[in-house]
């Protein structure tokens, strides 16, 4: 018997999220499609003049894509939770955080890059174009894997509680708020002109501080939820 | 001494209203808080006294 | 362990913590009283109007108190929590319990007292200041503290996971007051400083000043009085599960 | 035992004890005795063993004081009713659940200073049977032994499948077709693969006829004469495979 590396260890269960998530195919569309949805829903509401919605543009795909972020948390322990599957992967012979991270790569992989890939088709939606689209894939490139790493540590919180679908909303938006600044930030100064570097150096930094921390947190949470 | 009557100290140069529900909610929120703590002390003591 | 020939550690256990607290609290009313007595006789009759804004900005002796102590509260809860984590201690699970509603009023106090002293001299009830939304960001992780151990029924778990989502929420306040404030400068004009009047006036200082201790006093009783009904109300608990079985124990919390 | 609801727990020795197994001579005393002979210093011989343990659910006391030893080659059935706490015991020995009092010895080390090193050491199979419905029994059994470091070449997982007596027209269907007692099965296929030398149990009979019960009776009895280890928790007496049997009855 010899113990896996890290790395397998890693590549074994996001190999493994992914496999039952092609099993699933729809649970992974519907975050797309809220988002989506979401999205088309502003320009009925606010009114059709391109200048207002080049305006809003950066909020509302920003929030939208939040939103459907926030959606896609349950699934990221609670199926295995309820199974047992989480308790015998409490178990692998790797620091736990290890185990978190593989969990929250391939909640991203399921659910934050399509949202990234779609959000050009979005921003041109509201008549977003050339710099700015880029900047906006790529401040979601920067932002949804943080969006991630943050839920994470909500949705092992909440494992098991009544009501969790509501609370765990509660608990993660407050957190959310830097990462919503900063990604919606670096579209509107792009739009402005003034370049979104700054910003999504920020946005960098946010993630970098997400991983060094939030693996740890979502271990420690995940242990007191399975005690 | 600045205020000349009673009305002058109320009016507050005119910023009565902001001035007085800022220090009234705190007072009422303060007093509230104490209020519920002792009726909550008292029905904890009394389950507890029932129970043991 | 032993600070002032006292020894501190000696109530870390509840039978000794209890009644500690009991002959604590009426000190500490008593000089919360006193304090901000003095406090608003100063604030009210001695110090000065102020130039600028009238007699509006003696509202700012409660509202920087209030805020203050919820910042302030809100560390020393997760102190707590982190260091119940750390020892796996109870009373300190306790403690950061106890701490919550007091923090929580502070901060709601805060966000409605700046209502109040910015609608005379901004002319808005709200303004999007680093100060005012990360004190709002504040009150909704209060509330998402409170709510998370209020929706756990086992005791234990709900201390250590809502002790963690204090530890985090301690790491998020400074990253939304940098980030509002980057995002104020960026939509240039919005921006309105908070910053009370540039000279402040000895005796406003003091005013403040003896508000702020007063506030920390009462926060000291009430906190001290709400562990106690805390440590009676779970001490119940556990003669109850001699009894009643796991299921009402939860019903009737 | 300090208090009038504490658990008690009965120490069985059993006759059978006396008589030593062929490759190893380590059980021929009763570990009771051992641990009062040898006191401390037997620990370092011993293998898993625990001190003084306590544990509460919620404001309940389930057991206190339990101070057991499990060497090589033998096997503790953790017997008792419903909500005796055996679950809770068997989770402590694996470290999900921390315990109140006491503390678990692996080789001598405390299993909180050990972390991941004695999660290594360990196949736990709970009495949820953690298999996802989505997978199918081949892939199911080879992800756990992925992350477990054992060994999951394609025909190694199908051979443990047979061993459990999973024909191979089911090898291939979604897990959630299957029935209580062939997901349980799957489940315990995962022994088949197990080269760890503790096993934890936590009533693993359940919902498994007579023929499947015998397969896992005897797998325990090929992992105890090789030398492993296993915690069993059961509610009913079962006819438990070796020699090498202690029992431990919590009462709740």
């Amino acid at each position: 018997m010899s113990r896996p590396s890290m790395w397998e260890t890693l590549r074994g269960i996001v190999r493994r999220d992914l496999l039952l998530a092609m099993r699933r195919r729809s649970d992974a569309a519907m975050s797309v499609f809220f988002l989506v949805i979401v999205a088309s829903l502003f320009p009925l509401g606010v009114g059709p003049e391109p200048a207002v919605l080049r305006m809003i543009a950066p909020g509302v795909l920003w929030v939208a894509a939040l939103l459907a972020c926030l959606l896609s948390l349950g699934r990221v322990f609670t199926a295995d939770y309820l199974d047992g599957v989480l308790e015998q992967m409490l178990l692998i012979s790797q620091p736990l955080a290890v185990l978190v991270v593989g969990k929250v790569f391939a909640h991203w992989l399921i659910s934050g890059l399509p949202v990234v890939l779609l959000s050009p088709l979005l921003g041109l939606q509201f008549g977003l174009g050339g710099e700015s689209l880029g900047v906006l894939v790529l401040s979601l490139l920067l932002g949804t894997p943080t969006l991630s790493m943050i839920g994470a540590i909500g949705a092992a919180l909440v494992l098991g509680v009544r009501g969790s679908g509501l609370l765990i909303a509660l608990l993660v938006l407050p957190l959310y708020v830097p990462v919503l600044i900063f990604g919606a930030g670096a579209v509107t100064s792009s739009l402005a002109g003034i370049g979104g570097e700054a910003n999504l150096s920020l946005l960098g930094a946010c993630l970098a501080l997400s991983l060094f921390f939030a693996p740890w947190a979502t271990a420690a949470a995940l242990r007191i939820a399975l005690e | 001494m600045q205020w000349g009557s009673l009305e002058e100290f109320l009016a507050m140069g005119g910023y009565g209203l902001y001035v007085w529900t800022s220090f009234g909610t705190t007072a009422l929120c303060m007093g509230w808080e104490v209020l519920a703590l002792w009726r909550r002390r008292a029905a904890a003591v009394a389950e507890h006294r029932d129970v043991s | 362990m032993s600070f002032m020939g006292v020894n501190w550690l000696k109530y870390s256990s509840p039978q000794a913590f209890y009644p500690l607290a009991g002959s604590l609290i009426p000190w500490c009313a008593a000089a919360a009283i006193l304090l901000i007595g003095v406090g608003l006789y100063i604030g009210f009759f001695i110090a000065p109007t102020d130039f600028q804004q009238g007699e509006a900005y003696r509202i700012i002796f409660v509202h920087v108190p209030a805020a203050w102590m919820s910042m302030f509260l809100y560390v020393v809860m997760a102190a707590w929590a982190g260091l119940g984590l750390g020892l796996n201690a109870r009373l300190s699970f306790m403690m950061a319990q106890a701490i919550a509603p007091t923090g929580a009023m502070f901060t709601f106090l805060a966000l409605l007292t700046g209502a109040m002293w910015g609608k005379p001299t901004w002319g808005a009830w709200w303004v999007w200041d680093a100060r005012l939304t990360s004190e709002l960001i504040l009150l909704f992780q209060y509330a998402g503290v409170m709510l998370l151990r209020t929706s756990i029924d086992d005791l234990r778990r709900a201390d250590r996971a809502s002790a963690v989502l204090a530890l985090v929420g301690v790491v998020n306040v400074p990253i939304i007051y940098f980030s509002v404030r980057w995002w104020n400068t960026l939509h240039q004009g919005a921006s309105v400083s908070m910053t009370a009047a540039p000279k402040m006036a000895a005796t406003m200082l003091t005013a403040m000043l003896l508000m702020t201790v007063g506030f920390w006093m009462y926060s000291l009783a009430v906190t001290l009085a709400r562990m106690r009904c805390v440590m009676v109300e779970r001490e119940s608990l556990l003669s109850w599960g001699k009894q009643a079985s796991m299921q009402e124990v939860a019903e009737a919390r | 035992m300090d208090d009038g609801f504490s658990g008690r727990w009965i120490f069985e020795a059993p006759g059978a004890v006396e008589k030593p197994l062929t490759d190893s001579e380590t059980h021929k005393d009763s570990t009771l005795r051992q641990f009062f002979f040898f006191g401390l210093g037997g620990i370092f011989q011993t293998m898993l063993q625990t001190v003084a343990l306590s544990c509460s659910r919620g404001e309940r006391r389930l057991f206190s004081d339990i101070s057991v030893t499990v060497k090589p080659g033998t096997l503790l059935a953790v017997l008792g009713e419903n909500g005796s706490g055996k679950t809770s015991l068997l989770r402590m020995l694996c470290s999900l659940l921390s315990p109140e009092r006491g503390a678990i010895l692996w080789q001598g080390q405390d299993i909180r200073q050990l972390k991941e090193l004695y999660c290594a050491q360990l196949t736990y199979i709970g009495h949820l049977n953690g298999i996802k419905d989505d997978l199918t029994p081949v892939e199911n059994l080879t992800v756990s032994a992925c992350l477990a470091g054992d060994e999951s070449s394609g025909a190694l997982v199908q051979d443990a499948l047979e061993a459990v007596g999973l024909r191979r027209s089911v090898h291939l269907l979604p897990t959630r077709v299957l029935s209580q007692g062939q997901k349980r099965r799957v489940a315990l296929a995962r022994l088949w693969l197990s080269t760890h030398p503790l096993w934890l149990l936590d009533e693993p009979f359940t919902s498994l006829d007579e023929a499947a019960t015998n397969y896992l009776t005897q797998r325990l009895q090929s992992h105890l004469r090789h030398g492993g280890m296993a915690v069993v928790a059961t509610h009913q007496e079962v006819a438990l495979p070796t020699n090498a049997v202690q029992r431990l009855r919590l009462t709740g």
